[in-house]
């Protein structure tokens, strides 16, 4: 398996180890929080745009349904299964554990970027549409943490699904980019293509490099506070990934998804939100803690997921669905 | 020569509460006739939740400090309101006194 | 008229409509002010670079003065035309309408990228010179502003051209970029450009899509406030920019200009400004409403121009020139 | 064991008021024997002109918070002028009593 | 029908403090009980070390301004500690009085 | 001596003198802080990174040790001599001088970038190995203006080496990206250097361009200030990098190394540092003025070194090393 030797070899999975262990000796390397959201708008807008474009030269096929069906059940499902194991095995009460489970079975961008990153490197492609799972993942897993929230309270919610929580859930930044930029990809095409090549192509990866530095010192800060943590809360944020996957893979399998397309949603299954949920969280269930979620999302999933889960799923799919 | 300018006493709210929240707690200061206000970012701090620090990627864990000088009355009429909201979200609320020119601004 | 189909086909458009539905519906999409600056800092340097490398080549001819006529007539002359109209047909006060006027007799940089960029689409060439020619169009309309908000009034203007707002009007940043960067182009010439060609060439196109979707969020959330505004003014809005066009159409054809050139110039006559006349507005007058005249010349004459108003100038400017 | 500090009563001015005009302001404080201040920025607010949003584009519509410890007799001085320098700019300016550690800094 | 909320006394201190110093003022107010602060940045400001500005390239000058409201014995202990500390560290220090909601928080 | 004209013909020269005299002018260009550090970072990651790739090529010689042998020299010595000059021409104070002193020991990143980017255009090539002296020199001035504060003083310091010391010294954000990036283009080789080449290589000179605006800005920032300093101070800013470039050009002499690498070990022994020492003074010394240090190392040593120093030293090692 020389594959995860390579992993760890990318210039990618390197900065985010740069990252990773500048943040956890405390270092004074700092990436300016604009440049951080830049860089996250510049890789949205890169990946739509690029996914967009494939999907102007693909016809869309059965595998489109399975695929957005395997999302849409991972982004209601998975939420489900999270509670269960937080409320079973953890301390966690449960609008925390609502919150957190709710995480899980939204999506995390950047390992998205990170594993098609991967498979570019191996060679295998994948299909353009899984950019628009991508977006339609991030916010189902909102809705089912509200209802854990909320099942078998007696009183009805207070204030109902207001404009500040509809923002977030709808209307929420990410999608909004991933999806607009996608539709402009597939409007424009390859001419689109050639025009902005220069800017969302060659440098992409150099981009992504810049980033994962940020990412690992964001993810290392936020390990730091799991100092605090419930062991079994840890536990969690390493578990729970692997149930993500196992429903990604399996799925893929049951539903016959090509290899590329297939480790993708795989990993969007393992991977946890923190940029969308954090925010629709604040708004929804505010007396939820956000250090819980951040933490685990963040601090333990994440790395766990660039350094071992990609390269682990891949292998894993490689040898399933041949 | 200049004539010495009327001073007048109003009071000085401040809150510190999460940024998602801002709207419905400025949405509270003016339904009780608090007719201005200010609000400036906090960077990092502590209370009974911890301490926190900006988290860069989304702006979930940020803070914001909300100045509004006001007319004693609607002061009293906020203190009322906000007692009420401090139940269903976090944050911190305090008054002091202060002295303001132009006091029919308040 | 398949160029206004193309034109709105076109990434650029299409990011700009993104960030401006976005907006609209009040998504929590936001690009970090850092960024947004900082594009415009980026656009000004390459573009005042390129239009130097050019003048390096070419020798300058009578187009020149020409060019640099019609900018200033109408950087002194709009503001009176927009004053008299807002004037005769808007409530708007002596100072408000004075430094809304100031607005539409200057330019808006972004517009004239896009301008340029929708020529390039369709193989128009213009000249170098015309940078200059923005650069100095950006301030003589704040002049014309001062005067027009103190024409008959009594007693003198209080503080005279002070410190802060000689440094708006002749040290403006845009002004000092976009003429330093074309001084640069001119002295380094070719082999400057090779230098820096893969930083300002290439990339170009699709860091004015980042741009441009953060210019949509913006003009969106003027747009919002505009409720506010009497129908009359908003009209103004409107029509403005086609009495701008309008003078630098026929200014154009009276003084022969190349096509190319005369469509800039008549896109900088129809566009207001939201930066540099902002700024100095505030300095020089403050009792002046700034939601007036950002509203007008972001929210609404800016979505026109990049959308209606390009591909019309063009068309016109095309049929009446050739 | 360490001597109790000396606890003193001054003036705390707090201005909010245009960015664009920060340097007047800042004059009329100097001239008035404020000797030292702190500039902080605001991200929105309301008054009398309405609500404002920080411009991404032109920072022509930022505002900030000048907050100034001074003795009594400056902040007399002060408010005396910004009496008439607000007939000319916009902006908010409010007083109150602090005390301080080493008074003979303010 | 809500109840009146009960309003105590407590007491706001502000720090003005260079921000390569915050944790050592942070632990000071923590040592002397202070329960909750929250820290704001400054943008610019002037002082006994004369006018700074904000250096784009090392935070090395960079000002912040630290709000803690606190029970009236945590602030006389703090002021105990500052005045020392403030003999080896710049910055300005200054308390005053506010009403607070929910009291039993600070 | 027609490389001088090159070099202040060259584009990235130009912009730091276009940045230097809008600021000398008071223009309200500006350039937001975020995008001033992100930049930085950008250009540190690049050449680290560039650095190791280099270092992945060549086997290192005796010349590795010779260099790193001047370069903590240089950072142990130079605040020693610039402590003397200080204590001796000036009424700067001990701890104000030891300050100083200790910017002038250690170095700057970017002056040693705008010289390797020289040293490109006069295709004179360097050692990849010089990245790593970069990094080694950012620290030991720190110890040596420590020591000298601190000697002679009957009480002993208060608090030792503290945590946010040893994190500004040992720790410091410039250092661990540095030599961070070194490592990972040591890691990734040739293979690494073609997957982010697009980011990191060709738009290069075109960000230096844009930072070395922002540079010439702060600088002239720095200047403005300079009016309140006493004469035999600005004097020390503008000899002491010539003390640092004698002791950089007899010792590369002495050591025979080649050309190139000696001109860089030069220019980093006459630069002074603006980041990496600053911060930590303001831990370790707080007593210690902020004014006096950034003046003369950003005001008046760094545009001398780019203006004069960088084409003077190269003229200079290329006659005696011949
Ligand atoms: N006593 C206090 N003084 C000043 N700020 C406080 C205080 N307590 C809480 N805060 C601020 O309010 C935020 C939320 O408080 P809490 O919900 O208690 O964690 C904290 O992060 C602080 O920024
Ligand atoms: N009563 C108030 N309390 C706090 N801040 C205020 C108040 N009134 C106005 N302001 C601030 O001062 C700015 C300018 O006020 P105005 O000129 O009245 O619109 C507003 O945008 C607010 O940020
Ligand atoms: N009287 C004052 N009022 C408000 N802020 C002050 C005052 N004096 C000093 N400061 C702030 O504290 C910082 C450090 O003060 P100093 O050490 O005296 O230069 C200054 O840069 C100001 O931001
Ligand atoms: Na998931
Ligand atoms: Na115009
Ligand atoms: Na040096």
């Amino acid at each position: 398996m020389d594959h995860a030797l390579s992993t760890l070899l990318s210039p990618v999975v390197l900065f985010f180890g740069l990252g990773f262990g500048a943040g956890l000796l405390r270092s004074s390397l700092a990436v300016p929080e604009a440049l951080a959201k830049g860089l996250s708008l510049y890789l949205m807008l890169a990946i739509g745009f690029k996914g967009g474009v494939e999907m102007s030269h693909a016809h869309l096929d059965a595998d489109v349904v399975s695929t957005v069906g395997l999302g849409l059940g991972a982004g209601f499902g998975l939420p489900v299964v999270a509670y269960a194991l937080l409320r079973g095995f953890t301390r966690l009460e449960r609008i925390d554990a609502a919150s957190v489970a709710a995480h899980y079975g939204s999506i995390s961008v950047v390992t998205f970027v990170a594993a098609s990153d991967y498979l570019g490197g191996l060679s295998i492609g994948f299909d353009g549409y899984i950019i628009a799972v991508v977006a339609l993942m991030e916010t189902p897993a909102i809705i089912a943490g509200l209802w854990l929230a909320q099942r078998g309270q007696g009183s009805p919610r207070r204030r109902g699904f207001d404009r500040e929580l509809t923002r977030e859930v709808f209307l929420n930044g990410s999608v909004v980019l991933l999806l607009g930029s996608l539709a402009i990809g597939w409007l424009t095409g390859d001419e689109g293509m050639r025009a902005i090549e220069p800017f969302i192509g060659a440098p992409f990866k150099g981009v992504l490099c810049l980033f994962l530095l940020d990412m690992g010192l964001a993810a290392s800060t936020r390990l730091r506070a799991a100092g605090g943590l419930e062991l079994r809360l840890i536990a969690f944020g390493l578990v729970m990934p692997l149930v993500g996957a196992t429903f990604g893979l399996v799925g893929s399998a049951l539903c016959g998804l090509p290899t590329g397309t297939a480790i993708l949603l795989t990993v969007l299954c393992a991977s946890a939100s923190y940029i969308a949920v954090p925010a629709a969280m604040r708004v929804a269930l505010p007396q939820a803690n956000p250090a819980y979620s951040l933490t685990l999302s963040l601090g333990i999933t994440f790395p766990f997921n660039i350094v071992v889960g990609i390269p682990v799923y891949t292998h894993l799919a490689r040898a399933l669905l041949h | 020569m200049q004539a010495m300018p009327t001073i007048t006493s109003r009071k000085k709210l401040e809150l510190i509460v999460d940024r998602a929240h801002l709207r419905r707690f400025i949405e509270t200061l003016e339904r009780s006739g608090v007719r201005g206000y200010t609000v400036l970012e906090s960077t990092s701090g502590k209370g009974t939740r911890g301490a926190w620090l900006p988290d860069r990627l989304t702006d979930a864990t940020d803070r914001v400090v909300v100045v509004a000088v006001a007319h004693p009355d609607a002061a009293d009429h906020v203190l009322e309101d906000l007692g009420a909201l401090f139940e269903e979200l976090p944050g911190v609320a305090f008054v002091s006194d202060v002295q303001v020119l132009r006091p029919e601004r308040f």
